[in-house]
């Protein structure tokens, strides 16, 4: 034997040959590879026992349930955000946004952790504990207070009949500020119609027992009240073989609404409620109405030196004009006018507009009327009466809630508009705010008025956000205090819009994914404690848990209310209905709201320029009467703004409040959001055709407010001359997953005041479009 | 004093390594040469590392194009490595031994082929760790599991048939033992030729049939007549049409570049005779398909033609692969005039090879570009630049491997014969 | 399961809840739909027709769960006229695994995708005419804590493997266990699909077909029931409604259908 | 034949010796660096005898580890249950397992158990199928775990992060349970016993 090259060559593949007839390399090969099944960077969730908690979404005011793991290491999760079940109008179906808020909640990157200041001096931001987080809030009210100028303290609120801003108000009332507002709320439109024709503010449809319903508008397949009610009573009109319900849809998109209905009126921008007057005159004229109910109203025929409703309405709206200037064929509405009153249970519905706006009084009481025609006021499948919701006020909160103001500007500052407030706040007239407190509804996003809200932060010398998450008003405030996402604390919401029934939700602390938050009510609770004498006596509570308690004593048991977390009115309330207006009927002449306003002019003169100054077009006439109003965009168009701006509505975007989640923008369809997160734009083809735009070109699309970039969509549905962006995109915060998707539809929206009822509108904008 | 450097000359001569009785070109030439292959492979390096390290969405792959220019290029250069069995088939087994002068050229390129696909395949899949799944925890059923077993086997088919040309070389086969082992696997070369046959006509086959079995992909699904899927007799009756053509085109390129004469044209001449009539058959039975798939199977699946053409993919595709690829070049090759013209059959072969190469493109683009749910968007796609560096890999690889073996091993019998003067 | 496409509001509750069930990622881009992963997506589909004649409707295709052709194996097919002879399930993606990666339970009727096994080849990818099949092109880049919120029952995948609507197996694991323990069956309200509790209409009917019990095996004998691509013969066990002719047209292809419907239907196309 | 040839034979045949060394060296090198290259032990936080706990508890394994209502598996007891026993300020015993163990108490932190039977994240098992349906007994699987007096090293593969008791004991891995726990020994008793094989059965 040699030992040479050869001979080792060989002695070296033997070895390698028997150490492949050994597992060693068998075996790693097998290793490595479960190795790419177990990569160390795909989460294992930890397993554990199941349990169901209970809680109601403030955002939806829908019931849901989450599921909870119990893990013995991880301690316990959400997993889940499910419907429940036992509730009744939800019946276990659960929206986008509520079934996909444990991304938010759960993400550390995009919640904050503790309070952090803004030093003045270098700008930098710096955590602070929370008894100095307080000092510093409750140091500023007392220092203005103390000036004598309270009204220099402004609040923003989401959802006025929540506790938390129950206590906002009591808080504010006793620092002596009248300045709150809160987020726009078709729920504050539709109680001033009820009140100015009902005497009632709680009304609802009740669309599940409708055999006909008409819809001025509103989305309703896309987001109208508790979404998911809506939908269950949509379903239950498409039964097999033949639909038991017909939907009728009056707007100028072919939307979900418009598409799933029995009939599409497509009509021209804001000309919705002309055509409900329109359906009025008809249905006088062809005496159709319902004469008893008629019989029993206030205001139907000439009385003295009021205008009856009947000879305004076939005087200003005769079908063949209000069908031309609305864009619709006179033979589809007529046919819907007489189906309509030939129904046995029909129900003409208003709401908030596209953008989620509180839609336009006038409206609201065109379709009251139209109902109290068709007589169905309290009648099953009718417009009801919500029976009381058993809640005990809040100290002085109860006086500015009840009955809502109206807030028209011309009505001085004392209002519920953030917007008008905002811009007189911005001018300084008749004062400029020196502390802006926000608390929730990230106003600096939802505006309505974006670009409004951030001016009167950056001029605000102090700015306070109260929220979960470092959201848009969170990076523009001065203080920023971390508040419980609705998962985590304590809270409530009632009957969401146009429910039938009152109904009445809790959310409580199920989980805790951020240690240091507090509930944004105790947060006031705090500091009011802290401020002393009057703040302190008005608020009394050791904490939201307390003032919920007390609130909803009359509800029974809190702790078996918190186990289920939510209260529904039994029974509609069928039956006749206590008119509660000046007359005791049903008033088509609002005589509440001449006496209101001529008790405040004092005469007829002043009262006329009073109505005039609120931006009513109509005159003293119309005044009181359910008329239609031009919208305010029609008289922008024309100014090298040839189209008008309106919004898309959807379940998977939203509508201010939290924001859109991480999946919500992951099932957008490319029609709203597309090409690398680039906003979409419908436009009509003609329209588009006539300014050189083709399918996918990237346009500006400018208002008076402010720009959207955005891809142009044809699509035929979309009514020639206007341009439909969708809403509730555009984030500048919340992560990686949801910031710079699209554009934020309220910073090209104009806001402005809706005639008499003075609430912000921003349905119509005129535009420019132009190609980029 | 002697510098490091002065012996490198010595070293670099390697002409002791090379085949018998041929010259090649000085080591510093072949050097230069060799960073073209080396090139492409750094290229290919990069975007490997890109893939396995990110994952595959380096690529422009996506869940519309679950396949893209990998699958394409793995598919033509496996229909035209065919060459190596169909020439070896009909060397060994049909005793054409006319062809004998070519057999080595055909095996090496179908071993380039063969490997450069596989390792391309190796990248293609998202868990390249897990590859071996499709073997352990095979799926008998899968067309693809039998293309992943006849092309490994296959491969290694080809290294042994490969082999004592390696061993011929002058110096390894001074070595005793190999020099028993190239005699004795000369001998016995018939079996694998004939095992060679089986695998490629059936992983020729699957091929085919992994998109034929695509019953619910319009574009692919073939049937009727009797058998399904056609696509499986279609694959390999075009491969072994153009495998001819593209070792003869390779062996003609090799000629222009060396300058050398490799093989006598009539050693051509046949090949492109063989390619020929093959070709007429398939384009006969590729029509017959085409024309059924259209009048019968189409209509049954309520589409029409116009459904399978949307621009980029477009008529044209299917006028140039069945007219101007099909048709044309296959008459051209039956000609006697076209075959004897050095250029002309080149050209034809050529078409004959890009006329597969764009059969195999609209079988995997063409087939998942077309929405099939009538709602459906539809897309086109373009490879990104890693894609192209990874299909690289095979001219890269191919490229090296070629000039290697043609520098250094007996691969043309002929060619000392033919430059003798 | 049968969908009621007049009820469907395109709401996208089904996706999302589906979504959170399943441990679905959010990636950077999620505008990127041929990359973006939705085991049930919602088409949105039009008429076609001009204003004010257009009209929209909605269809959310979960995976097909398709019995299939009934072909038995492709290695029996080569010689059998077509993919129809043999009685054994055969959807387009099962047999064209390699790595035997997805099955088809005959006993539930399901069509399994197992992520661990699968070795990333997209071949069942490019054989799923519905585009129910999903590549994982990422890494899922979960953000910091939101892990917290994923569920134990069903396990997060990594990049380069195929997933897909499982019918919410786990739900069925579970509801068996519940079943086993209490000494009793699954019943047909003990196991729902995540995407059928969650839908806002009720759109959604979950059961099992041949069950005369269940509320779906009498809904799938209605005129107005059908399902898409049934030409191909792939025997799909998602079943659609609509009174509305047009969108029951939209399901399949017709030699005879006018082009620009199909044209304006992939949402203006390219 | 030359002295030449017959040298040459010769060499040649040792040479095969050579290669045989080569191999047989190599293997046995394969198999004893085997275990040692994958795997590592790590020790319990504490210690703990399951023989002693039996004793004590009235209902056997299901003491601790049972079924709970929904039919899922209460795996490793939370601490909380321990405490049902054992008291904060009582300790059971003097033993520093004790005293470690009241830490946790204290703390009211988990205690880190290392579990040797924990299956990979994509395997869903179901003991209720397997006791409560199949009846079968904890030790088919388990072995004599409930039998032992203290809890051995837990070993576990460096590259995928498994429990060696999954793979098995031996360098081959041929055994079955309660030695193995690999799929292929969940399918053999599938297939033997006629019970469903399709992958959901087994995998989430």
């Amino acid at each position: 034997m040699q030992w040479d090259r050869r001979a080792f060559i060989k002695l070296a593949v033997g070895g390698v040959l028997g150490v492949h007839a050994s597992p060693l390399v068998w075996k790693l090969m097998d290793d490595s590879t479960i190795w790419t099944q177990n990569w160390s960077w795909v989460p294992v969730p930890e397993d554990g026992e199941v349990a169901f908690a209970n809680t109601v979404s403030p955002q939806t005011g829908n019931a849901v349930q989450t599921r909870l793991v119990l893990g013995r290491v991880d301690g316990t999760r959400a997993i889940r955000v499910e419907g429940n079940p036992d509730h009744p109008l939800g019946k276990g179906g659960v929206v986008p946004e509520d079934s996909s808020a444990l991304q938010l909640l759960y993400n550390d990157d995009i919640r904050v952790k503790t309070p952090l200041m803004r030093d003045k001096a270098t700008g930098r931001i710096v955590p602070l504990s929370w008894p100095e987080a307080l000092d510093l809030l409750s140091g500023n009210l007392a220092e203005l207070v103390k000036k004598g100028k309270p009204e220099g303290i402004m609040a923003l609120g989401h959802d006025p009949d929540s506790t938390t801003s129950q206590l906002l108000m009591s808080l504010m009332a006793a620092l002596g500020s009248p300045n709150v507002a809160f987020t726009p709320d078709a729920r504050e439109t539709l109680a001033l119609a009820g009140l100015a024709t009902m005497g009632q503010t709680d009304l609802g449809f009740d669309l599940a027992n409708a055999d006909f319903v008409v819809s001025f508008g509103t989305p309703l397949l896309e987001n109208f009240g508790n979404p998911v009610a809506t939908r269950k009573a949509f379903a239950s009109w498409r039964a097999y073989p033949k639909n038991s319900g017909y939907l009728a849809q009056i707007e100028p998109r072919a939307s979900v609404t418009a598409s799933q209905a029995d009939l599409w009126l497509a009509c021209n921008p804001g000309t919705e409620g002309a055509l409900a007057m329109a359906m009025c005159a008809i249905m006088i004229q062809e005496g159709l109405y319902d004469q008893q109910a008629v019989g029993a109203a206030f205001g139907f025929e000439d009385e003295g030196d009021f205008p009856g409703f009947k000879s305004y309405v076939l005087k200003n709206y005769p079908r063949e004009q209000v069908a031309a200037m609305a864009g619709v064929p006179l033979s589809k509405l007529l046919k819907l006018t007489l189906d309509f009153a030939k129904a046995k249970r029909a129900v003409a519905v208003c709401g908030p507009g596209p953008s989620g706006g509180p839609g336009r009084m006038y409206d609201f009481m065109a379709v009251l009327a139209l109902n109290a025609l068709k007589g169905n006021i309290g009648k099953p499948g009718g417009v009801l009466v919500q029976g009381e919701l058993p809640l005990k006020p809040l100290g002085e909160a109860s006086l500015a809630t009840k009955v809502p103001p109206l807030v028209n500007p011309a009505l001085g500052l004392d209002q519920n508009n953030p917007h008008a407030m905002a811009e007189a706040a911005l001018t300084g007239k008749p004062y400029g705010i020196n502390t802006l407190l926000l608390v929730g509804g990230n106003f600096m996003y939802n505006g309505p008025s974006a670009g409004t809200m951030q001016k009167l932060a950056r001029q605000t010398p102090f700015v306070v956000a109260i929220t979960p998450f470092l959201d848009e008003s969170a990076a523009v405030a001065d203080l920023v205090l971390p508040s419980t996402h609705w998962l985590e604390g304590w809270g409530d919401s009632v009957s969401p819009f146009g429910s039938p029934v009152a109904s009445y939700g809790l959310h409580l602390p199920l989980i805790k994914a951020v240690p240091e938050a507090k509930d944004a009510g105790e947060i006031l609770l705090s500091v009011a404690a802290r401020l002393g004498g009057k703040p302190a006596k008005a608020l009394p509570y050791k904490n939201v848990e307390e003032a919920l308690a007390v609130r909803s004593e009359a509800l029974g048991d809190f702790e078996k209310l918190a186990e289920q977390s939510y209260w529904v009115q039994e029974k509609p309330n069928y039956g006749a209905i206590q008119f509660n207006t000046p007359s005791g009927k049903f008033e088509f002449f609002s005589l509440g709201l001449f006496k209101l306003l001529s008790g405040r002019a004092g005469n007829p003169t002043a009262l006329a320029q009073m109505v005039a100054g609120m931006g009513v077009s109509g005159g003293l006439e119309a005044a009181f009467l359910p008329h239609w109003e031009p919208p305010a965009a029609a008289d922008d168009l024309g100014t090298g703004m040839p189209l008008l701006l309106q919004a898309v509505p959807s379940l998977r975007t939203t509508w201010g409040g939290d924001a859109i989640t991480p999946y919500m923008v992951k099932v957008l369809p490319d029609t709203m959001l597309a090409d690398k997160d680039k906003l979409v734009v419908e436009m009509n083809p003609a329209t588009a055709h006539e300014l050189h735009l083709y399918e996918g070109d990237m346009v500006r699309v400018d208002s008076t407010a402010g720009s959207l970039i955005a891809k142009v969509h044809l699509f035929e549905g979309a009514s020639p001359g206007m341009v439909f962006a969708p809403v509730g995109l555009g984030h500048q915060a919340f992560g990686f997953q949801v910031a710079d998707k699209g554009m934020n539809f309220n910073n090209a929206a104009k806001v402005t005041s809706d005639p008499m009822s003075g609430l912000p509108i921003w349905e119509l904008t005129a535009v420019s479009v132009e190609k980029v | 004093m002697r510098r490091w450097f002065d012996d490198l000359p010595k070293y670099a001569d390697d002409s002791s390594w090379h085949p018998k009785g041929v010259k090649r070109c000085r080591p510093e030439i072949f050097l230069l040469w060799l960073g073209l292959p080396l090139t492409l492979l750094a290229y290919f390096t990069v975007g490997a590392v890109l893939c396995l390290a990110l994952g595959l969405n380096q690529t422009n792959m996506n869940d519309y194009f679950a396949f893209g220019v990998w699958i394409v290029v793995d598919l033509a250069v496996i229909a035209l490595g065919a060459g190596a069995f169909f020439t070896s088939f009909l060397n060994y087994i049909v005793g054409k031994t006319e062809l004998k002068p070519i057999v080595n050229a055909a095996v090496l390129i179908g071993f380039i082929c063969y490997v450069g696909a596989i390792l391309m395949l190796g990248i293609d899949i998202g868990q390249p760790i897990r590859g071996w799944f499709g073997f352990w925890h095979a799926n008998v059923h899968s067309m693809l599991t039998e293309v992943m077993f006849c092309i490994t086997t296959y491969a290694i088919v080809l290294t042994i048939e490969l082999l004592p040309t390696v061993l011929d070389n002058k110096r390894i086969s001074r070595v005793p033992e190999f020099g028993t082992m190239s005699h004795n696997l000369h001998t016995i070369m018939i079996v694998f030729a004939a095992a060679g046959t089986f695998l490629s006509f059936f992983h020729q086959g699957s091929l085919g049939g992994m998109f034929g079995v695509l019953y619910a992909r319009p574009f692919a699904a073939r049937g009727g007549l009797g058998i399904w899927p056609w696509t499986f007799f279609l694959f390999i009756w075009s491969a072994i049409a153009a495998g001819p053509s593209f070792t003869t085109m390779i062996v003609m390129i090799t000629e222009k570049v060396s300058g050398r004469k490799l093989t006598t044209h009539n050693v051509k001449m046949l090949m492109g005779k063989i390619s020929g009539y093959l070709l007429v058959s398939y384009m006969l039975v590729k029509s017959a398909d085409t024309a059924w798939w259209v009048w019968v199977k189409l209509p049954s699946m309520g589409l029409t033609m116009d459904d399978m053409y949307h621009n980029p993919y477009g008529y044209w595709l299917m006028w140039f692969e069945l007219g101007l690829f099909g048709w044309l070049p296959a008459l051209m090759l039956l000609q006697e005039k076209v075959r004897e013209s050095y250029g002309w059959l080149f050209l034809a072969m050529l078409m004959t090879c890009t006329g597969v190469a764009l059969n195999r493109f609209i079988f995997t683009i063409q087939s998942l570009a077309l929405p099939v749910l009538p709602f459906e968007k539809f897309y086109s796609y373009l490879p990104s630049w890693q894609e192209w560096g990874i299909a690289s890999l095979v001219l890269g690889f191919g490229l090296l491997v070629y000039m290697l073996a043609y520098r250094y091993l007996p691969v043309f019998p002929q060619e000392p014969e033919l430059n003798d003067k | 399961m049968v969908i009621d496409l007049d009820k469907c509001t395109g709401c996208g509750a089904c996706s999302v809840a589906c979504m959170s069930e399943n441990n679905v990622g959010v990636l950077h881009d999620e505008t990127d739909k041929i990359r973006s992963i939705t085991w049930l997506r919602v088409y949105q589909i039009d008429n076609g027709k001009s204003f004010p004649d257009t009209e929209v409707a909605f269809i959310p295709r979960p995976c097909m769960h398709c019995q299939g052709g009934k072909a038995g194996t492709p290695g029996q097919a080569f010689f059998q006229e077509d993919p129809l002879l043999d009685s054994e399930a055969h959807p387009p993606c099962v047999s064209v695994c390699p790595a035997t990666a997805t099955d088809y339970d005959e006993e539930t009727g399901i069509v399994s995708q197992i992520p661990t096994r699968c070795i990333g080849c997209r071949y069942c990818v490019a054989a799923c005419p519905y585009h129910a099949r999903y590549f994982n092109w990422y890494d899922v880049p979960w953000p910091k804590g939101t892990p917290r919120a994923l569920s134990p029952f069903v396990s997060p995948r990594m990049r380069g493997v195929v997933e897909k609507c499982t019918f919410c197996y786990q739900r069925y694991q579970r509801a068996r266990n519940k079943a086993l323990v209490d000494g009793s069956e699954v019943g047909e309200m003990d196991y729902q699909t995540a995407c059928t509790e969650a839908c806002p209409s009720g759109a959604i009917t979950f059961g099992q077909l041949q069950n005369p019990e269940h509320k779906v095996h009498k809904l799938i004998s209605s005129e107005h029931t059908f399902r898409l691509l049934e030409k191909l013969h792939t025997d799909p066990k998602v079943y659609y409604m609509s009174k509305r002719e047009w969108v029951r047209k939209m399901a399949d292809n017709y030699v005879t259908r006018h082009k620009k419907l199909a044209q304006a239907a992939a949402g203006g196309g390219h | 034949m030359s002295s030449h040839q017959q040298g040459k034979k010769q060499r040649s045949r040792a040479d095969w010796i050579l290669l045989f060394v080569g191999l047989v060296v190599g293997s046995a090198f394969g198999f004893w660096l085997t275990p040692t290259i994958l795997y590592a032990e790590k020790a319990q936080p504490l210690q703990f005898n399951h023989k002693l706990h039996l004793e004590q508890v009235s209902d056997g394994c299901q003491s601790c580890h049972f079924l709970r209502e929904d039919g899922s598996f209460n795996g490793i007891p939370s601490i909380q249950s321990c405490q049902e026993c054992h008291e904060a300020d009582s300790p059971m015993g003097e033993g520093a397992n004790e005293a470690a163990f009241l830490k946790y108490v204290e703390a009211n932190q988990p205690i880190p158990w290392l579990v040797y039977a924990r299956q990979p994240d994509c395997v869903f098992f179901s003991h209720a199928a397997h006791t409560a349906n199949a009846g079968f007994e904890c030790a088919q699987c388990h072995g004599d775990h409930g039998e032992t007096t203290k809890l051995r090293p837990y070993e576990y593969n460096r590259i995928t992060g498994y429990s060696r008791d999954i793979w098995g004991k031996g360098p081959i891995g041929l055994s079955g349970p309660p030695h193995r726990m690999k799929m292929d020994d969940c399918a053999k008793c599938h297939s033997e016993n006629g019970v469903n094989r399709a992958c959901f059965v087994c995998h989430k």
